[in-house]
């Protein structure tokens, strides 16, 4: 029974990734976007620990660490900017807010 | 022109010529604002003092020395290279007489109708800027002058223009800046090429044309893009067609400067910069210039032929004579370069003088179109005699200024362009033909009851224009001390071009022996 | 790795980071006053964050002084460069929140931005301290975290004006895309890492340097390099990842624009330059034929965007887009590491986007004035052009200065925009990329017209408005960016001296 | 038994990831977010990364998840979205094609990086020599403690934007402010 | 004395200069009597220059005077020199001495006139101009004057400017003059290229020594005829001097008949050598245009009505008489013949000026008839310079004409055939002018319907001062023949005095058919004379014979409308060509770019659709076009 090798991890990150990106492409509702972002974000993670037992170098497990982070003040800060404009407005679609443009 | 030659004085004249309009201007506005009465009066004395001082250099200059002359070299931009070198030689000084008598005129001659105070510290702005171009012996210096000139301009055009001010004042400024992108890539690589043989990047021009070697390519590349950005503000054939614009919606004195000296910024680059560092390319591109100039000779003068507005008429007509100009620069003989650079003199001189007469008739008539005008002569006939001898002068009727340049520049191309020349002799034929068929429709005729009240020359305007005469006149008749001024440094430039390429002048009288 | 050695915690030395501390410092006294204290007066916090920035300042170039005769060293066991190349930066964003605050307090209430309050100052500074480390940056993951610490903060305060709902959508956007983007340079500091094992630039660079002993494995690396110039170009916006740039200059408070064009700028392109530069010369000739074709389109869709727009703040973002082209000339100048002047490309760089921050500082103050005084009048388009008709009637020394700026951007000589054009060409030209050289210039030529529609509608069309009231914090703010454009460009030597030095970053 | 739950635990991510993107109603898409943060965590377990999972679950499906579905509550916006029509022309071709390219790109890449990879790594992980998992935490604590404190303390940094940032978007309008 | 020669022009340029100032000031009559004085005292200066020269001995008879170095840069040195030798003297005699006289004459004519003093300032500017032509030591001094003389014929042409026609005429003279200037300047700077000079004595001598290409010769010597057609109104380019009629008539009478138009034969004179080195086609197309444009002129001249322009054709048959002579190397004959013919012809112009004045500017012939009894001296003097132009014996035409026939005999017979039906036809429509004028019945009462104006309407003989100068044109018209006289080589005063000039080219004719019997020549000259007016007199006074007057005739074949349409048609066609083509397509190009940038703009700008989803599609693929890149490279590595 075949191990699973760092190349099927970093495949199915990518995988991960895409689809992640796909949504962000493809959904209107700005929460399930910032999730996509969020599956973009384990992607890498999963790339980052997948490497980081290739090379046998914990640094990428930290990074990992970091990414969390920084993922967390993402989303609240995304997250209060869906509060602070949803109080203007009753609903809210991404498609909603394109006055900038040209 | 070879090594600058060492007068310099303790006063520096040349830093001067750039340094007091630049100071009339911040007076003008600074004070201006406090004593409106005298903006007028400090802007004519700093352009009057302007110049007096070039005036000096003329009398002070040797005309024995073919080198340069009251340089003044001091470090600027040492990082780079750059120094703040200023020299006169034969072929610049009377560009610079030109500038320096120019622009005290116009102050004097020609007053805004709105908004006087920035008008006269643009004007003083673009006098310096102008002044800058034709001493600046540093490429980097030179370019800021020729690109620093736009600004005013622009703002002449579009602030005192026409109805079609905005339109012909962006297309000036764009057009000539299209022109100043390939020209500030083709200064850099000069400098940065040179490198090795002048030893350190240096833009300085004597430098750079003694001992820089480029070699063929480089040259040529370099020549090309130097003379796309002379060419637009020569301006020749295929890119011309800002000045027509420019010049109709230019205000009398914006027309005025641009015809008498901005356009030399072009012709003189060409000499000074084109031929002087790239003497091996300016032979090798000698045909395409001179088709280029004769197109420009032939086909500006039809275009005005058709023209029904009098200032574009003028302004086509300028295409055509410097057609002329750009033919004889690169025919590189001693009397065509001499004469390309008198008419450069001739041209600012007569072009100038018939803006100013357009000019007027636009105050009096309010308009300038040819079909709206009649019988002039009979209503304003010491006008009519101004406007009849700047015009024989700009036909080139021998015994005025316009002729001694022409016939230089065509006698001396011959040998080296004879077919050019003789298509280009054709162009003396439209000179004539459009300008007298202008006169005729604008001055002759039974005058009618728009053009009845025409007053005759007023007594400023009348005394502007006998400078203008009084000069067309002598350089008609006596042209030596202008030719054996020029003569000495376009000797040196065309030996210049002699040592470092295959290209000998022709010899005349030998050829049928 | 052994797990008995004892931890050895990374010796720190305190005076070198000082002016991170003093940033992030200055941010936390104002929130903890803030929140203690009861309101204070009206540009106290804005005076306090400009000491802040100041004192930050100071110090940038107390240490950039005394790197003239000291080697650049690395700080924090090499994740931090303490070089002049980002000191300098360090300094010109530190004059950007200053700049910035100045503004801000100016543009209190009037702007609809709740500048009165402290928050958006803390964040200011904030955003500098991301910003400084962005630039000082020498490890992918600090740098990452620079970047993440500025934008947040950019997001908020791009959506930081409560009346207009363009300014939340300014923050939306530019949030949902900022973290789209940060998770490809994410995803390339992964492929990176995995290649080289490293994330320190340094690090990097020696890794890929020696191509005995490891093998190339150029196919994950260079797509990590990919991935991350595509989250460095969308902070830098280059095209095509520009699309943010103008709808979010737009819909931001403006000092907010100004700070981003500026500041955002200055820490992007720096960082970017660092890290090709630093971490990736072994791989230039794959990179730079990207960054040439990114130059080409940023130049060219930059400038021909801008002459199209109506709104003088999209204008404005559009032409800092074909900016960032000139910057990305001079890029690739750097890109060259064969040829003896790839450095003047690096410092060439450098210099443009300082100089350019000065001009982005006044240009949108200028903008901020003036759509203050429309949107008494109206609050919609106050920043359309039509809104800078007649002002040189009613105000030439303001309309005066504001030109200056415009014709700097313009490249017209003795201002500094033209030194820092003439430092690109001369770059680019001196690696013999003519073409890209010419390029840019003409593409200059078609922004030109952008700066001249303006300056039309100043100088050249009826006077359609009252006099502007002038604060001086306003004039003040004119007058150092129009100072500072006019004397670096009658006098550019002292920028150009630091220049040569400019370029000796640790490895 | 290695990869079954490889398989496993790709099959709940990627499940989850396809389920955030295609639920119409996002209380589902965030629930099918925690499916493939699951998904990874176990993922992390089988890398030997076990502090990281066990954050993972900590912090993503405990913090993150709950902040959104808080959020959804809080706002109502938990209205179902139409995912049948799509407004923007050709959005969902080019994103579809956007996607296919990054996909095929990334794994060319990292294809023909691994096997180079293999070739790079010696032999088995140190890491898992040193028994108990609290090697890991030791090693990590150093790395985030040595190398990488300034990211660390910058990570806190982040962490007081947010919250300013947050405070600052979301504070009620006061009265004098207009 | 000589060295004064340069005040010979100078006197009337400070003239002209004085009037320019001053003229309305000073005022008339004063102003007429100055600029008389100055042209006269010119004159008499000329005359003691003359007989200074003809106190030297032949071969020293060429003096230079140079009065300063005008155009020197490099090998090209250009003198503002003056050249006195028997030819340019001869010039400046009779260009002095009849423009004296028109000057004199003006006085009356002009009177009354509101630019009276401006008239006069022309008028010495042009003797001037006209001085520094004929004295002008090289071509460019010539040239000065040759473009002087052409303005100032446009100033005076075009002098009642308020006259459409007049202002149109102007115009039309300076340009179609322009044309053959054109050919002067060429011809200069080929000189200039093969000799290395531009004086007369340079370039005569380079091609007399052969120094020189053949070729570059004839291309000097063709391209000058180009510059003489354009002055002396030969075909092609004769056009503009009938419409020239529309000028007061005592200019016409001094520059379309005494002066200018003889400047052309002047120029091929003093290049007489570099002609004669030429290949052998350019004299011969110098002579074939020139008995062309006289045949030709002289068949339009039969059918005019307007007593000017009968006159007009009439000069340019004669200078065709003159090139043809040139042209057959009788250069002695050419001047001889420019010479009297500038006696008899400004004598009839001035006649025919004074009917004109008298029937208060009527010039249509059908509306005169008998004046004779109203203006005895005008008719006397009128029928005087008739003979002599008809060429009837003794009187000064005949000699002229019958010495050019001489040599045209010797060098070509075709030639000669031609030169005698001109012949013919110059004296047929002579005498048909001085019936039409002069006898008849008066047709002119019938006319003074359309004088209202005039009251009581009465032709009037001339004032004395008007008089004065036809008398003594008269008088020269007689005697003129007296200075060439064929019967002996004694008699050939003109030919020894211009001797040191012609030589060289001067073709002999010794011992050759024609010279034997140069008698039978004469009496054939005569005959066809006679025969000429007896036709006429048939025609008009005795109506004998029909009044052969064909439409295309009395419209100059057509050639003029012809011209015109061209001019009008194709040529301004193209003209407007060109110009749209500046218009459409380069400034077009230009504003084109602007548009395509703009355009362009427009179209991008479509994609910043404002949807932040869209904006993500833009980024991902711009990733995947990178990674692209990247990954290919990496891929090849």
């Amino acid at each position: 029974m075949p191990e699973p090798t760092t190349l099927s991890y970093l495949v199915v990150a990518a995988l991960l990734f895409v689809v992640g990106a796909f949504g962000v492409m493809v959904r209107r509702n700005p929460l399930v976007m910032f999730m996509c972002i969020e599956l973009m974000l384990n992607a890498v993670n999963l790339s980052f620990v997948a490497l980081a037992g290739e090379l046998t170098d914990i640094d990428g497990q930290s990074l990992v660490f970091f990414v969390l982070v920084v993922a967390a003040a993402e989303v609240v800060v995304g997250l209060g900017l869906i509060v602070a404009i949803m109080r203007n407005r009753s609903s809210l679609t991404a498609d909603d807010l394109a006055e900038l443009k040209g | 022109m070879l090594a600058a030659s060492s007068s310099t004085i303790a006063f520096p004249v040349l830093t001067s010529l750039v340094a007091v309009p630049l100071v009339g201007a911040a007076l003008v506005i600074f004070f201006g604002r406090a004593r409106q009465e005298w903006t007028k009066l400090t802007a004519l004395l700093t352009s009057v003092t302007t110049g007096a001082i070039s005036l000096w250099v003329l009398q002070a200059f040797d005309s024995s020395d073919a080198g340069f002359q009251f340089v003044s070299q001091h470090e600027w931009i040492t990082a780079w290279g750059i120094s703040w070198h200023l020299g006169i030689d034969g072929i610049s000084l009377f560009l610079v007489v030109l500038t320096g008598v120019l622009f005290p005129l116009v102050i004097a001659g020609v007053d805004p109708h709105h908004d006087e105070r920035p008008y006269l510290a643009w004007l003083l702005v673009l006098e310096a800027g102008v002044m800058g171009s034709f001493i600046s012996l540093d490429l980097f210096l030179f370019f800021v002058f020729f690109e620093i000139v736009l600004v005013p301009m622009y703002f002449l055009i579009g602030g005192w223009g026409y109805d079609q001010r905005v339109y012909a004042a962006t297309k000036f400024f764009l057009f000539t800046m299209t022109g100043s992108a390939f020209l500030l890539v083709g200064i850099v690589a000069t400098a940065l090429l040179s490198r090795e043989s002048v030893g350190s990047v240096t833009f300085d021009v004597v430098a750079l044309a003694e001992n820089g070697a480029l070699n063929v390519t480089q040259g040529r590349w370099l020549f090309v893009a130097f003379a796309i950005a002379f060419a637009v503000k020569v301006p020749l054939f295929p890119v011309h067609t800002w000045l027509p614009d420019a010049h109709t919606q230019a205000p009398t004195a914006g027309s005025v400067i641009l015809a008498g000296v901005l356009l030399k910024m072009g012709t003189y680059g060409l000499l000074r910069f084109g031929v002087y560092l790239f003497p091996e390319a300016s032979v090798w591109a000698r045909p395409a210039l001179y088709t280029l100039a004769v197109i420009g000779i032939i086909y500006g003068a039809i275009a005005a032929t058709m023209q029904t507005d009098l200032k574009r008429l003028v302004a086509y007509s300028s295409v055509a004579h410097l057609g002329f100009i750009v033919l004889g620069t690169f025919a590189l003989t001693d009397q065509a370069v001499t004469g390309g650079v008198m008419q450069m003199v001739n041209h600012g001189v007569s072009t100038s003088a018939l803006f100013l007469l357009v000019g007027m008739i636009y105050e009096r008539r309010h308009t300038r179109q040819i079909a709206e005008l009649r019988g002039l002569q009979q209503v304003a006939p010491v006008f009519a005699g101004f406007f009849m001898i700047v015009m024989l002068s700009s036909i080139g009727l021998p015994g005025l200024n316009g002729f001694v340049g022409e016939f230089l520049i065509l006698i001396g191309s011959f040998d080296t362009a004879r077919w050019w020349v003789i298509v280009a002799t054709t162009g003396v034929i439209l000179a004539a033909l459009y300008l007298l068929w202008a006169y005729q429709r604008v001055f002759h005729g039974e005058v009618d009851d728009a053009n009845r009240g025409f007053a005759d020359l007023r007594l400023r305007e009348g005394a502007l224009l006998l400078v203008f005469v009084a000069v067309i006149g002598f350089t008609g008749v006596y042209p030596k001390p202008m030719l054996s001024r020029i003569e000495p440094s376009v000797n040196a430039l065309i030996e210049h071009v002699e040592s470092r390429t295959d290209y000998q002048q022709p010899a005349q009288g030998e050829a049928g022996k | 790795m052994d797990l008995t050695g004892d931890f050895i915690a990374p010796s720190t030395d305190w005076y070198a980071l000082a002016p991170y501390i003093v940033l992030l410092a200055g941010a936390l006294v104002l929130l903890l006053v803030g929140s203690l204290t009861p309101r204070w007066p009206r540009g106290w916090y804005a005076m306090l964050t400009a000491l802040t920035a100041g004192t930050a300042g100071v110090v940038a170039s107390l240490q950039f002084a005394a790197l003239a005769d000291e080697a650049p060293r690395s700080l924090m066991k090499g994740v931090l460069a303490h070089d002049r190349f980002g000191l300098l930066a360090v300094i010109a964003i530190c004059v950007a929140v200053i700049i910035t605050s100045m503004m801000a307090s100016d543009a209190a209430g009037l702007d609809g931005a709740q500048t009165d309050s402290l928050e958006p100052f803390s964040l200011l500074l904030v955003a500098a301290l991301g910003a400084a480390i962005m630039v000082t940056a020498h490890d992918l993951v600090v740098s990452f975290l620079g970047i993440e610490i500025l934008s947040i903060s950019l997001y908020v305060l791009a959506a930081s004006d409560r009346r207009r709902v363009a300014s939340h959508e300014a923050g939306l956007k530019y949030f949902v895309l900022g973290g789209f983007s940060s998770a490809f340079l994410l995803y390339g500091i992964a492929l990176v890492y995995g290649t080289t094992g490293q994330t320190n630039l340094g690090g990097i660079a020696v890794v890929l340097a020696d191509e005995v002993t490891l093998p190339r494995n150029d196919a994950m690396l260079l797509a990590g390099v990919a991935l991350l110039l595509v989250g460095f170009a969308f902070k830098v916006s280059l095209v095509p990842f520009h699309s943010w740039t103008p709808d979010v200059y737009h819909g931001a408070p403006t000092y907010v624009t100004g700070f981003m064009a500026s500041l955002g700028k200055v820490a992007a392109i720096v960082a970017l330059v660092r890290l090709f530069v630093i971490a990736f010369p072994a791989r230039a000739d794959d990179w730079r034929p990207a960054v040439f074709i990114l130059a080409v389109l940023t130049l060219v869709v930059g400038s021909v965007l801008a002459i199209v727009q109506t709104d003088v703040k999209r204008m404005l973002a559009y032409s800092s887009i074909s900016h960032a082209g000139f910057m990305l000339v001079g890029l690739e100048a750097a890109g060259h590491i064969g040829s003896s002047s790839a450095s003047s490309g690096t410092s060439s760089t450098l210099i443009y986007v300082v100089l350019y921050a000065v001009l982005a500082l006044g240009s949108f103050a200028a903008v901020s004035v003036v759509s203050q005084a429309a949107s008494v009048v109206g609050p919609t388009n106050a920043t359309s052009l039509d809104a800078f008709k007649g002002v040189a009637k009613t105000n030439p020394v303001f309309a005066l200065g504001f030109t200056v700026l415009l014709l700097a951007q313009a490249g017209v000589p003795l201002t500094s925009g033209f030194v820092a054009k003439f430092g690109v060409i001369r770059a680019a030209v001196s690696t013999e990329s003519y073409v890209l050289a010419v390029l840019a210039m003409v593409s200059a030529v078609i922004a030109a017209y952008l700066y001249l529609r303006i300056m039309v509608s100043m100088w050249l069309s009826e006077s359609s408005s009252a006099r502007i009231p002038l604060r001086p914090v306003a004039r003040l703010t004119m007058f150092v960016t129009v100072a500072i454009t006019l004397v670096l460009g009658v006098l550019p030597t002292f920028v150009l001296r630091l220049s040569d030095t400019l370029i000796f970053f640790i490895r | 038994m290695q990869l079954a739950v490889f398989v496993i635990a790709s099959a709940m991510m990627l499940v989850g990831a396809v389920g955030v993107i295609i639920r119409r109603n996002p209380v589902h898409a965030a629930l099918s977010l925690v499916l493939t943060l699951f998904g990874v965590a176990v993922h992390f377990v089988a890398l030997e990364a076990y502090f990281l999972a066990a954050v993972q679950i900590i912090v993503y499906a405990g913090a993150i998840v709950v902040l959104f579905l808080f959020v959804i509550m809080l706002l109502g916006v938990d209205k179902a979205e139409d995912l049948k029509t799509e407004p923007l022309v050709a959005q969902r071709w080019l994103a579809g094609v956007a996607a296919l390219g990054l996909l095929g790109l990334l794994v060319v890449a990292v294809a023909r990086g691994a096997d180079i990879l293999a070739t790079r790594s010696e032999g088995l992980d140190t890491a898992a020599q040193n028994a108990g998992g609290d090697a890991n935490i030791q090693q990590l604590a150093r790395s985030v403690f040595g190398d990488y404190v300034v990211a660390f303390e910058l990570t806190s940094v982040l962490l007081v934007v947010a919250v300013v940032g947050t405070v600052m978007l979301t504070r009620k309008r006061a009265a004098g402010e207009a | 004395m000589t060295d004064l020669v340069w005040l010979v022009p100078f006197l009337p340029l400070v003239g002209g200069l004085t009037l320019m100032v001053f003229g309305a000031r000073i005022g008339e009559p004063r102003t007429g009597w100055l600029a008389t004085l100055m042209s006269a005292s010119s004159f008499v200066l000329t005359v003691l220059v003359y007989f200074d020269l003809l106190g030297m001995p032949a071969e020293e008879r060429s003096h230079v005077v140079s009065l300063f170095s005008w155009i020197p840069v490099g090998s090209l040195q250009i003198d503002f020199a003056l050249l006195a030798d028997p030819l340019s003297i001869t010039m400046a005699l009779f260009v002095t001495g009849i423009g004296s006289l028109i000057h004199l004459y003006s006085i009356g004519y002009m009177h009354g006139d509101p630019k009276f003093s401006k008239f006069f300032l022309y008028l010495n500017l042009f003797v001037f101009s006209m001085l520094a032509l004929v004295l002008g030591e090289n071509l460019v001094v010539t040239f000065l004057g040759w473009e002087g003389v052409g303005a100032c014929s446009y100033f005076l042409i075009s002098f009642w400017h308020t006259r459409e026609s007049a202002a149109v005429a102007g115009k039309k003279a300076f340009v179609t003059n322009r044309i053959g200037d054109w050919g002067v300047m060429t011809a200069m700077f080929v000189a200039f290229s093969v000799v290395g000079s531009v004086s007369y004595k340079a370039i005569n001598e380079a091609a007399q020594e052969g120094t020189i290409s053949r070729s570059a010769v004839s291309a000097i010597a063709i391209l000058l005829f180009v510059g003489a057609c354009g002055k002396s109104a030969q075909l092609p380019l004769y056009f503009w001097l009938p419409d020239a009629m529309e000028g007061p008539t005592p200019v016409s009478a001094l520059i379309h008949a005494a002066t200018m138009v003889t400047a052309g034969v002047f120029l091929m004179t003093r290049v007489g050598p570099v002609l004669a080195e030429s290949y052998g086609w350019v004299p011969d197309t110098v002579a074939v245009v020139g008995a062309a444009t006289a045949l030709f002129a002289a068949t339009i001249a039969v059918a005019q009505h307007d007593i000017k322009r009968v006159l007009a054709y009439s000069t340019v048959s004669q200078l065709g008489f003159m090139f043809l002579a040139v042209g057959s190397g009788a250069y002695v004959a050419a001047m001889f013949h420019m010479v009297t013919h500038s006696f008899f012809k400004a004598l009839l112009f001035l006649g025919s000026g004074s009917v004109i004045h008298g029937l208060h500017h009527e010039q249509d012939m059908r509306k005169m008839g008998a004046l004779r009894a109203a203006m005895p001296v005008t008719a006397l003097t009128f029928i005087i310079g008739w003979l002599a132009i008809a060429g009837v014996p003794p009187f000064a035409g005949f000699w002229s004409k019958d010495e050019i026939l001489l040599y045209v005999y010797a060098d070509n017979r075709l030639l000669y055939a031609i030169g005698m039906v001109t012949a013919l036809l110059t004296a047929y429509y002579m005498t048909r002018q001085v019936i039409l004028v002069f006898f008849g019945e008066a047709r002119w009462h019938d006319a003074s319907g359309e004088h209202g104006a005039h009251g009581d309407f009465r032709p009037h003989e001339s004032p004395k001062v008007m008089l004065v100068p036809l008398v003594v044109l008269s008088v020269l018209s007689v005697v003129g023949g007296g200075m060439q006289l064929p019967f002996s080589k004694d008699l050939h005063f003109l030919g020894h005095w211009l001797e040191p000039v012609v030589e060289e080219a001067e073709r002999s004719i010794k011992g050759t058919w024609a010279d034997e019997n140069k008698y039978v020549l004469l009496g054939v000259a005569v005959v066809v004379a006679l025969a000429g007016i007896a036709l006429s007199v048939a025609a008009y006074a005795k109506r004998r014979l029909p009044a052969v007057e064909p439409t295309v005739l009395e419209n100059a074949w057509f050639y003029d409308a012809t011209v015109a349409r061209l001019v009008g048609g194709p040529g301004a066609a193209s003209f407007r060509g060109v110009t749209t083509f500046d218009a459409r397509v380069v400034d077009g190009a230009v504003n084109g770019a602007g548009a395509v940038a703009r355009g362009l703009g427009g179209v991008v700008r479509r994609s910043q659709t404002g949807f932040v989803r869209a904006y993500a599609v833009f980024i991902a693929l711009g990733a995947v076009v990178l990674l692209a890149w990247f990954v290919w490279r990496g891929w090849l590595a």
